[in-house]
């Protein structure tokens, strides 16, 4: 790395170029290691979630699929649908951005945004309905079910606990993308300058992830027992 | 801070020229600053604050043990004495101290790079810091905590009627602060190194915090979901950590050990670059085994993440674990060996400066082996059954963070003070310092030893009479300790206003924050160097090829180095 | 190191190949593979997700076209919430009575 | 026994001498470093201060001998002290079958003591010199620490469990006994002592307290007044439950498949909640879950006591009043009593087999 200091001379003075960098390529490098470096972090920190999530998982297992079988997972494939698409459209975004095509670029940008939106909408009403029928864990939970109610409460918990924070993620990609539109239609990227956007994108794509373990996991271990009161 | 740079008088001796501190003024040009030279300022402000806060705290509690009973405050204050001393001296002073203060100002002098790859974010990581400082001081003002350093459950989410949750958001958001730290540190790292300056001419101070980095980013983040979990659990009142809700103490205790043990490493890593710094430039030589140092350093930082379960030999974790994890606490004990010996090795044939700063580095390799060697007492399964949670951890922790890193962190101060400030501070107190904190500190902690293993437990109030004797040595030496640590505080305040003028590389050193200006302008270098020199490569100084403008006067000047 | 530009055709490929899993997914939760060995659901479960996530993180997020160090770091961050996961869990099965998976 | 060294507590334990060991030998090992290091540094600090200013010694290059030398060596010390450690540990932490089991519950902030013969003391433990004693310890609260330095052995006590702990007391006399982990305000004050005593004067003791109800008889008029009796019928031999009788260390087999060692944790867990495990062949969870709240730990423990008494083949020191054991053991070289001779063979003889399944499996 140390050569794209020899060979310093490209866009110098581009107005992005901040002035302790030698050049952009130098800048936009030293951003993509930060965002990764970053994603590493976010890792361990779902990470420890996940952990917990296996200990008791394993600890109780009827109580966790009866827990689990009583989510809808209709709605959890809905939203892990919408999410991919959301990931494509951005993939798409960046694309555009490389290719420095303004108005796809803002397009799909716009688009990866509803997507964003919709899930978080779904989830909302999913929560809702969690909080009509006492599942949120606190004083007002209640369980009929089978499984020992504690236990089941733990999942709850644990459920609430892992889609609150990557509902937070999403709220904080949502509003990235807000700015990213703005800049986007002034035309401030160009095909040498787009690093923001690609940054975002890995970002959205981190989120996506996710959601890609959280939803078999939540909502769909546990299915073939027909034991638990699902519905 | 501001006061710190309202001490610093434009010079009138140095020909009218523009360094970091002198180009802005105003609490402003400080506060909104993007300079990691003034950020490094900044942190060691309020890093400073927090020390004294943690060390009244200490004081207190070694006039509470002064007697047997507890007289002089009630076991529930007493409690959160030790508990505040704990989170202060970790959280806020230790864990910063050195890659925060030291590491933002020079890393990228030494690297030779215009600053950090993102000030921004620096500048953010150091109000994040500030605002969980605040939070947490909050939490000690509107009652205090006492739940020990260690926060365990279930009786820090269900039982203890104290600001938990306060406490524990405050060091949730400083951990945001540290991960910043290490993402700036390790993309610097990467892509802004001088032309020529390739990885093993790097000075290994910035080895060491390329290792701490790695930790930063992997452990706080595990830290950061633990303590939100808990503190949820606490306000829900129903949770994963709490057996009477169903969950499992001893799960809590592996996360927070995740985090925990290698944060011990992030405390002592950088100290180790320091020593390796001043044992190298002090005797003149190039480090022996640069390349075993280096990577003993990353070594410790993988490996210091596979041994967090020997915190918990006692606790309940199976046996069978608990062997895994002893191993491996024994194995990571070998790269602190290659270290420590390598250092030793380094004196050999050199030409040895008695000053201040070598005096700290002496003093930190002869404590930080007491204490590393006492660590091995703690991994030793069937002993620490009988040392663990007494008196002999506390002993052995102290010898390791305070002998080690403090002293550490001290010479390091004393080392660049001419570079940061501009201004050397007086050798003579210097040195005289350095021996009172020696003494002062063996006096403090050695008893400790002996109590523990006689079975003195920690975090008592209360103790029954034969262990008293000890405890009162024991505080005998830490109110020398605190004289002395009081020294350096006043003399370096003194200094900036009258302490001698420090030539750009009073030291006479090859390395490349010694070949621009003191204090260094803000872009750092005039131009970029190109480097051309290995690490610790000494030449006669009239050879020392220069970047950057000199201050005029640029003779020695310091009595150190008079013959 | 100049960035590589990934054609719009991989996109809808490696969309395809998500929503497959996902549907499989979804299938597989439902048919009883107790009796093939206890808990061989979640296994299907999860292969299938790191699936998926393998495709995002090599096209969506250009690890497949990007620098050694992209690779390294994103290791590293698997590498350590491995070491997590393993030694803790040891404990846990390593106990009278121990967790099963 | 052994004089007095300093800064070394009282060895009052068959262990404490073996931990004293190790720890001398770790001092030994760190006195060696400490002045091979500190005597080197200053050895080379006098030797070549630096004389002129200007001088600028020879850089002197690495050497892989070195490195490999004080790699190896400290590796190789380091691994003595592990294995030693950990043989030690094992020594501490695996539980002697033939010990004489005392039961302690941890609370804020005072220990609770409960003999099988029916003692109970507070802050105190009583206990007869050359005899194995076996804690089985809980809390109701928060996690304690049961720490002995003269016997050098501790355990922590944890909520929602059973830790145990072991030791042999190996000289008369009065001991500290402290919580080491911290339990919040008084946890200072959560002291107390252990008394070590003659097997006669010990016998003496337990006599003085005779007119207390073992906990087997209290475990069984609780098992009465709760109403377990009307599913796990009067002597616990079953009906709408499973039989209670012989479950004591049998395997179970559970209605997921799994199947687990029936030790304590479990008994309680089942008690405190019942659908956590369900036993096979008991699908619908008719057992009730407000013994939670009904049964403290102290009771808990009681009932326990009596449902390991209904499988006297795998229980010991609890079936036995311990001054029968005592006289016994101390007449000639240990030539164990008949449940001592039972405990053997049913430890041969696999504990699963020991019971008829048409005992375990109830008949639906
Ligand atoms: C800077 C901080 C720091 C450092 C560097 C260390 C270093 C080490 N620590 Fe320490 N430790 C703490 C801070 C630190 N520790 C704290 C804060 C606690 C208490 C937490 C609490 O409960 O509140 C603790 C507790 C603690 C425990 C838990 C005790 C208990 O609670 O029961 C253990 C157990 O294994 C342990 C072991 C070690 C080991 C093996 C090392 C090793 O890394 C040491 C390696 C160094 C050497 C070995 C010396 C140099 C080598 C030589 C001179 C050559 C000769 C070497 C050999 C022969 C092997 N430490
Ligand atoms: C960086 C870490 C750090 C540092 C630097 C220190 C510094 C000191 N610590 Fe400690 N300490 C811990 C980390 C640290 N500590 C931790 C993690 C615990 C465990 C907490 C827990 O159990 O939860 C602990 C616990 C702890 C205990 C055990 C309490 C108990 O278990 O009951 C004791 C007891 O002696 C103690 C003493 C001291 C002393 C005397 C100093 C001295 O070195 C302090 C010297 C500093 C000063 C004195 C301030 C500077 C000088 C002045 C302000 C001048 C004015 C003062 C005078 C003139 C006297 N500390
Ligand atoms: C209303 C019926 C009922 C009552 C009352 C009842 N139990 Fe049970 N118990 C059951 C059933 C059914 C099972 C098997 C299902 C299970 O394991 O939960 C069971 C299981 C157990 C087990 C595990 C047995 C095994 O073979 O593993 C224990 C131990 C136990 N009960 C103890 C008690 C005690 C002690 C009480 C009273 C404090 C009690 N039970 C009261 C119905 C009952
Ligand atoms: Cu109980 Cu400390
Ligand atoms: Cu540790």
């Amino acid at each position: 790395m140390a050569a794209t200091h020899v060979e310093n001379h490209g866009a110098h003075g581009h107005k992005a170029l901040a002035h302790h960098f030698d050049n952009l390529e130098q800048q936009r490098e030293a951003g993509s290691i930060g965002m990764w470096v970053f994603l590493v972090q976010e890792i361990m920190f779902f990470g420890g979630l996940f952990l917990a999530y296996a200990i008791f998982r394993a600890k109780f297992p009827e109580a966790f699929a009866a827990a689990s079988n009583h989510l809808d997972w209709h709605l959890g494939g809905i939203n892990t649908v919408v999410l991919i698409v959301s990931s494509v459209t951005m993939a798409l975004a960046v694309y555009y951005a490389q290719t420095g095509k303004r108005r796809p670029q803002v397009g799909f940008l716009f688009v990866t945004m509803l997507l964003g939106m919709t899930f978080l909408v779904i989830k909302a009403f999913e929560y809702a309905e969690k909080f009509r029928d006492h599942l949120f864990p606190g004083a007002s939970f209640q369980w009929t079910g089978h499984g020992d109610p504690n236990q089941v409460q733990i999942f709850y918990w644990i459920y609430f606990a892992m889609t609150g924070l990557h509902a937070l993620h999403m709220i904080i990609g949502l509003g990235l993308l807000v700015w990213l539109i703005l800049s986007a239609w002034k035309g401030r990227y160009t095909p040498e300058y787009h690093a923001p956007v690609e940054l975002t994108g890995l970002y959205w794509h981190f989120v996506d992830i996710i959601w890609i373990f959280l939803f078999p996991l939540l909502y769909l271990l546990g299915r073939h027992l027909e034991a638990g009161g699902g519905h | 801070m501001e006061t710190t740079a309202a001490a610093l008088p434009i010079e009138p001796l140095e020909t009218s020229r523009v360094n970091y501190l002198n180009q802005e003024y105003g609490l402003k040009s400080w506060l909104l600053t993007k300079d990691h030279k003034r950020i490094g300022l900044l942190y060691l402000g309020s890093v400073s604050l927090f020390f004294l806060l943690g060390g009244i705290y200490a004081m207190l509690i070694r006039i509470e043990l002064l007697t047997p009973q507890g007289d002089l405050v009630q076991s529930h204050t007493y409690n959160k004495l030790f508990t505040q001393h704990g989170i202060i001296m970790v959280f806020f002073f230790l864990i910063p101290s050195i890659p925060a203060v030291l590491g933002n100002f020079l890393i990228p002098l030494m690297i030779g790079a215009k600053d950090l790859a993102f000030p921004r974010i620096n500048l953010l990581s150091w109000y994040i810091y500030t605002a969980g400082g605040l939070l947490t001081l909050w939490a000690l003002v509107a009652g205090g905590v006492d739940t020990g350093w260690t926060f365990y459950t279930p009786f820090s989410t269900t039982f203890s009627n104290s600001y938990v949750i306060l406490a524990g958001l405050g060091i949730f958001i400083n951990g945001f602060s540290s991960i910043l730290t290490g993402l700036n540190f390790i993309v610097t790292i990467h892509t802004m190194r001088a032309p020529g300056m390739t990885w093993f001419r790097l000075p290994l101070f910035v080895w060491a915090h390329y290792a701490t980095s790695i930790i930063f980013i992997l452990g706080t983040p595990v830290l950061a979901i633990t303590i939100l979990l808990l503190a949820f659990e606490r306000l829900a009142h129903v949770g994963i950590f709490d057996p009477a809700y169903g969950g499992d103490p001893i799960l809590f205790q592996h996360l927070f050990w995740f985090y925990s043990h290698p944060a011990v490493y992030i405390m002592v890593l950088p100290g180790m670059g320091i020593i390796s710094e001043l044992i190298a430039n002090f005797s003149r030589k190039n480090i022996f085994g640069y390349t075993f140092v280096a990577f003993s350093s990353i070594a410790i930082a993988v490996f210091g993440f596979l041994v967090w379960g020997h915190h918990m030999f006692v606790s309940g974790q199976s046996v069978y674990a608990g062997m895994i994890f002893s191993f491996l606490s024994f194995a990571v004990a070998i790269p602190s060996a290659i270290k420590v010996f390598n250092w030793t090795a380094t004196l050999f044939k050199g030409s040895i400066s008695y000053a201040t700063p070598m005096l700290y580095a002496l003093g930190f390799i002869g404590l930080f082996t007491i204490g590393g060697m006492t660590g091995l007492f703690l991994a030793a399964l069937g002993l620490d059954v009988h040392l663990t949670d007494t008196y002999f951890i506390v002993a052995h922790f102290h010898y390791v963070m305070v002998g080690g890193t403090l002293l550490a962190y001290l010479g390091g101060l004393h080392y660049w003070w001419p570079k940061i400030t501009g201004r050397m501070y007086p050798e003579g107190w210097g040195r005289f310092a350095a021996l009172v904190i020696f003494v002062g500190f063996n006096l403090t902690f050695f008893p400790q030893f002996l109590l523990g293993y006689m079975g003195m437990p920690r975090r008592y109030h209360v103790y029954s009479e034969e262990f008293q004797v000890l405890h009162v040595m024991s505080t005998a030496g830490a109110s020398i300790l605190g004289v002395g640590l009081l020294m350096p505080l006043v003399y370096f305040i003194w200094s900036m206003r009258y302490g001698r003028i420090a030539a750009a590389n009073p030291w006479r050193l090859p390395g490349l924050e010694w070949r621009t200006s003191s204090p260094p302008p803000t872009e750092n270098f005039e131009t970029t160097p190109i480097v051309t020199w290995e690490a610790y490569e000494f030449a006669p100084p009239e050879e020392l090829e220069v970047v950057g403008k000199l201050s005029p006067r640029d003779e020695p000047d310091h009595p150190a180095l008079q013959p | 190191m100049s960035e590589h530009i990934v054609s719009r055709k991989i996109y809808f490929a490696i969309f395809g190949a998500l929503m497959v899993g996902t549907a499989l997914t979804v299938f597989a939760a439902f048919v009883d593979l107790d009796h093939v060995f206890h808990g061989a659901n979640t296994v299907v479960a999860l292969t299938i997700a790191v699936f998926k996530a393998t495709l995002v993180v090599l096209y969506f997020m250009h690890v497949r076209y990007s620098s050694r160090l992209t690779w390294v770091i994103v290791v590293a961050g698997l590498f350590w919430l491995a070491i997590m996961f393993v030694f803790t869990i040891s404990d846990y099965m390593t106990r009278p009575n121990g967790l099963t998976p | 026994m052994q004089g007095w060294i300093p800064f070394i507590p009282e060895r009052a334990s068959t262990l404490a001498g073996r931990v004293d060991g190790l720890y001398f030998y770790l001092v030994g090992v760190t006195i060696f470093f400490t002045l091979l290091i500190s005597a080197t540094l200053i050895f080379f600090v006098i030797k070549y201060r630096r004389r002129s200013e200007s001088e600028v010694p020879r850089p002197v290059a690495g050497s892989l001998k070195l490195e490999t030398l004080w790699s190896v060596i400290p590796f190789l010390i380091a691994m003595s002290m592990f294995v030693w450690g950990a043989d030690l540990y094992f020594a501490q932490y695996r539980m002697p079958k033939d010990a004489l089991e005392v039961y302690v519950v941890g609370k804020q902030w005072m220990w609770k003591v409960q003999h099988t013969t029916g003692q109970r003391e507070i802050n105190e433990l009583h206990v007869p010199v050359g005899r194995k004693i076996k804690l089985i310890m809980t809390t109701e609260d928060v996690i304690h620490d049961f720490f002995v330095p003269a016997f050098r052995t501790k355990a922590d006590v944890v909520p929602g469990r059973y830790t145990t702990l072991w030791f042999e007391a190996t000289k008369p006399g009065r001991y500290h006994l402290f919580c080491a982990e911290y339990c919040g305000t008084n946890h200072s004050g959560m002291t107390g002592w252990v008394t070590v005593m003659e097997p006669t004067d010990f016998d003496q003791w337990l006599s003085g307290g005779a007119n207390q109800e073992s906990p087997i008889v209290a475990g069984q008029k609780l098992f009465q007044s709760q109403g377990c009796t009307s599913c796990h019928g009067a002597q616990g031999e079953g009906g709408k439950g499973p039989p209670l009788v012989s479950l004591f260390g049998s395997t179970v087999k559970l209605e997921n498949g799994q199947s687990v060692q029936a030790d304590e944790s479990y008994i309680r867990n089942s008690v405190r909640s019942p659908q956590s495990q369900i036993v096979e062949g008991f699908r619908q969870p008719l057992m009730p879950t407000y013994y939670k709240e009904q049964l403290s730990e102290e009771h808990l423990l009681q009932i326990m006591t009596y449902i390991k008494s209904l499988s006297p083949t795998r229980t010991q020191g609890i079936t036995t009043t311990a001054p029968a054991r005592e006289n016994n053991e101390r007449t000639g070289p240990a030539t164990p009593d008949a449940t001592g001779a039972k405990t053997i063979d049913s430890q041969r003889s696999n504990p699963v087999g020991s019971t008829p399944p048409s005992v375990r499996t109830p008949g639906q």
